[in-house]
């Protein structure tokens, strides 16, 4: 049994609580190697995704995702509105007009946001962003069997793997790049917030 | 955290609000998205020149909103890049025909909302990223330099030129030429609070400063003992003269700037020793600006910024200015 | 201490150096004794209007001096009244042959040292006292009220009288004028450190503020918890609405000065706040200041000053002026 | 034996270093009540009249405390500046052209010294100034008999005393004054430096 609207809005609504509670987390982890806003900035976004879930709850999970992904680009703003926002274009525009998502279509969205990512911010594996929880996660859920859950609890296991990785890196992308080697010994917010948010939608989905 | 706010999250709102009421013979301010904008945009033939980024950095960008300046300024929360959405706003109130300069600031968040924005911006539009902070190494794996200092000065020539009728090839090479002869370093002497945060940004002990930082109160290259006036100029200068280079003969100006909480005495004692090593050196300071333009919150601190200047420049840089925080010849 | 100083006893010669390297257009800076005098002093058949007092409230007074402001002003050490031998220098250097007007704050040691410059001078020359600072009580048994933010209003106001050929009784007449119509008050969120002190004036706790403060770092009359913006606004106009009194129908001039160290975000934000507080009342600002034009080194806080307006003083307050500071019309 | 301008000239030396080793005194008392710069102050100002004093020594008493006076007239600034000026230069005039002081000459300066004060500064006795200090000070040299250190180590306890009744004052002139009821609890400074002006010539004038 797949993903349908209402279960992929629910998963969302989910991820919007989770990113309330952790904003002060990851605005110390901002504030530790970068500006002190990523927490903030993805809680004013989600906060805002919220409230348009209510106005205009979409019917199909493609239009959710993009009604996301606008939400983000219009209100987030910093490094991360682009990036997210593009992510969850990306993915929104891979499902196509799905009704319901299996673990196919989880596996296919990922890997479509991961290449909108890229394709912005060009970072690759090891610049200390969210592309290092990124890139696992989308492996694990192509190697996972069978429903969207399974394939979203893989890929959120494999991103707070790649989010730790982060820890002992020095930042070549974003702010923290200029701090050179003082950036060493943080994990990277950006990447702290993609494992968040998939641990959420994973978690999500298997209640569905 | 000692702040005259009423919320964190209606700071900026605020504010705009109170420069609303402050200069209204000078810009709107349009709300939802933010943008501030030149009271008569759009000014028909004439390029936009619009930049943006966080708040609180005051009075870049809003102040420098107006005649023979920037068309339109589109102003994120605190140290947060602004959406794409603001940026197109800004385009499609300030295009008077000729398209749009966009002045991007070298910070990842900023490059790429601009980017977004000149993607679906309907408008003829360029885009500039200056990248004048000589602290951060530079290279084509990273994030490169930050956009600092150099912008106000930038801003102030490439708005001379978009206001007597240049037209947006003209405007963006100018543009690209300020660029190439600017550099600009800052140190911290105290962290600031971001509102949203409100704890420090960093932690420096009474007798330590941070220096190369950049105008988000992230920490520096390095912390290093506090020194006298004469050693910071230096310790900001050398770096600079070294990195353009700039040379004996070079006509420059020098902008001595503050982060926001030093005092216009200690910056005036700082630009005299700055123009000094000039001197020292054969370099001729033709033009200068002193004063808090470019701020961190309430950080004491400061930047210089040297632009190396043609005959081209001085007369731009001469030209009449109107805006809230620049203004001369009108 | 943190501060980009050399040398706590050379800190105001070596401001004053970088600051006649920033403006030889507009001033010259003397030295033993020290004064800041408009580059083409003496002006034939102008009043000269000179000011001074302590350094460290930048940029008042020093940048105000130039056409259609001040004729000179007389820099003292941080935060002590200048000498009468400077007033007497700035004086004598300055008098084109219409006399001079004594621009005088209301503090014993300004008071006393400008007197005795009045006394010495060969010139003919008058004295006002500028006294608007409603936080302290008045009596003829006391020191008075303090001069502050209303120091910066009647220096352009009478500076453009004088320009446009006022004579002495004249501008003094003006003066008084502006002195009778205009109040302000203060307040300081953290304290400043003079450079010869080495520590913070006063003590705040981290949820306290100082209502009722002076511009030299001396604490206020009383100590209370910092609140919001719209509370803090209130703290102070209140005081300065009943003291005049303003009332519904009145025409003002509403000047929202930073104390240094507050960012330019927040002085907008709590103009805001002030001018609809005016707007509520039936009280119309008709003209308005904002910025941090008379400081406590890096004080963090603010002042609220109103100046009720006549049909002269606009006039004259939309005069042309070039100073380091305020331009505008030239 | 009574004073000569060499003898002054040695008092107003030893009244200089004791006016520098209290600086920091000075400056504490008044950053409790005032703008923290008396200390100063009167540094900058007896740092010049020693090098004034080194470089054209005057041969009378009165043009030693004149040259004081102009001294510190140009070079203190503040409120002590002008009151401590005018008080050198009246009682300069008051020894008039006199070769050596005795304890008459001393108090009859002393008592000009006081009505120069009062006349450019217009406090009363209680008002928490200099004036406390200066007024029992001169009763008490009047009162003295005799050689010149005599009267002036009668006006120099009387200082002392009257510099601590300032204590529970609230001041009525003077920055302090902006203070009110706050500005009871601490000395003036004003009436501190007083007192230790006047020990420092007493002690200097026994030495003689
Ligand atoms: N070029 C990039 N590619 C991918 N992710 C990036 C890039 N630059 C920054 N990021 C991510 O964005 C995060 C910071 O987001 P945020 O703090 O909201 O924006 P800003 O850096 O503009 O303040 C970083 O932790 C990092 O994971
Ligand atoms: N009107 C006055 N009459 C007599 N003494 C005064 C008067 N006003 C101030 N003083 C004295 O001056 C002292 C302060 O001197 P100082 O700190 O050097 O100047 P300022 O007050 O200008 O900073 C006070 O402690 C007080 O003794
Ligand atoms: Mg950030
Ligand atoms: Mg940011
Ligand atoms: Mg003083
Ligand atoms: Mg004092």
């Amino acid at each position: 049994m797949g993903c349908t609207a209402a279960d992929v809005i629910a998963a969302i609504r989910a991820a919007a609580v989770v990113v309330q509670e952790h904003r002060d987390e990851l605005v110390r982890l901002d504030q530790a190697i970068g500006d002190a806003d990523h927490g903030e900035n993805m809680r004013r976004g989600f906060t805002a995704v919220l409230s348009r879930l209510d106005t205009e709850p979409p019917d199909t999970p493609a239009k959710v995702l993009k009604l996301v992904a606008t939400t983000l680009i219009s209100t987030v703003g910093g490094a991360a509105g682009p990036l997210y926002g593009t992510a969850f274009l990306r993915a929104s525009s891979a499902v196509g007009d799905l009704a319901e998502l299996d673990g196919d279509a989880v596996a296919r969205a990922l890997r479509a946001a991961l290449d909108g990512v890229v394709a912005r911010g060009k970072a690759v594996v090891g610049d200390k962003t969210m592309v290092d929880a990124l890139t696992p996660a989308v492996t694990a859920a192509a190697c996972a069997e069978g429903t969207a859950a399974a394939a979203l609890s893989a890929a959120a296991d494999a991103a707070a793997e790649g989010a730790t990785s982060t820890v002992p890196m020095v930042a070549r992308k974003g702010r923290a790049s200029y701090l050179g080697d003082r950036s060493a010994g943080h994990m990277d917010p950006g990447a702290r917030s993609t494992a968040l948010l998939l641990r959420a939608l994973a978690d999500a989905a298997a209640k569905a | 955290m000692k702040k005259i706010i009423n919320d964190p999250e209606t700071v900026v709102r605020e504010a705009l609000r109170g420069m609303q009421a402050a200069h209204s013979d000078l810009l709107t301010v349009h709300h939802d998205p933010a943008v501030v904008v030149r009271a008569d945009a759009p000014v028909r033939g004439k390029v936009a020149i619009i930049s943006g980024g966080g708040s609180g950095h005051e009075p870049l960008h809003g102040g420098f909103v107006g005649r023979g300046m920037l068309s339109a300024a589109c102003p994120g929360p605190v140290f947060t890049s602004p959406t794409s959405d603001q940026v197109v706003d800004a385009i499609a109130r300030t295009d008077g025909g000729a398209g749009a300069l966009l002045v991007v600031k070298n910070y990842t968040g900023d490059v790429l909302n601009f980017e977004m924005a000149a993607e679906l911006a309907e408008s003829e539009v360029r885009s500039v990223v200056i990248d004048d902070d000589v602290a951060v190494q530079d290279s084509s794996y990273t994030a490169g330099r930050r956009g600092v200092g150099g912008t106000v000065l930038l801003e102030k020539i490439v708005g001379a030129a978009a206001e007597r009728g240049d037209d947006l090839a003209a405007c963006e090479a100018l543009a690209l030429r300020v660029i190439s002869s600017v550099r600009s370093m800052g140190l911290a002497l105290t962290a600031c609070t971001v509102p949203h945060v409100g704890s420090p940004s960093f932690e420096l002990a009474d007798d330590e400063m941070e220096i190369g930082i950049g105008i988000h109160g992230e920490p520096g290259r390095r912390k290093v003992k506090t020194g006298s006036a004469s050693e910071m100029v230096s310790a900001l200068l050398e770096p600079i003269l070294e990195d353009l280079p700039f040379s004996s003969g070079d006509r420059v100006l020098l902008f001595t700037n503050g982060m926001g909480g030093t005092p216009l005495l200690e910056l005036y004692l700082a630009h005299g020793i700055a123009e000094q090593l000039l001197a020292d050196r054969g370099i001729t300071v033709e033009r200068r600006l002193v004063g808090p333009y470019i701020t961190s919150l309430e950080m004491q601190g400061m930047s210089l910024t040297l632009l190396r200047l043609d005959d081209e420049m001085v007369e731009l840089w001469d030209a009449p200015v109107h805006t809230a925080a620049l203004r001369w010849g009108v």
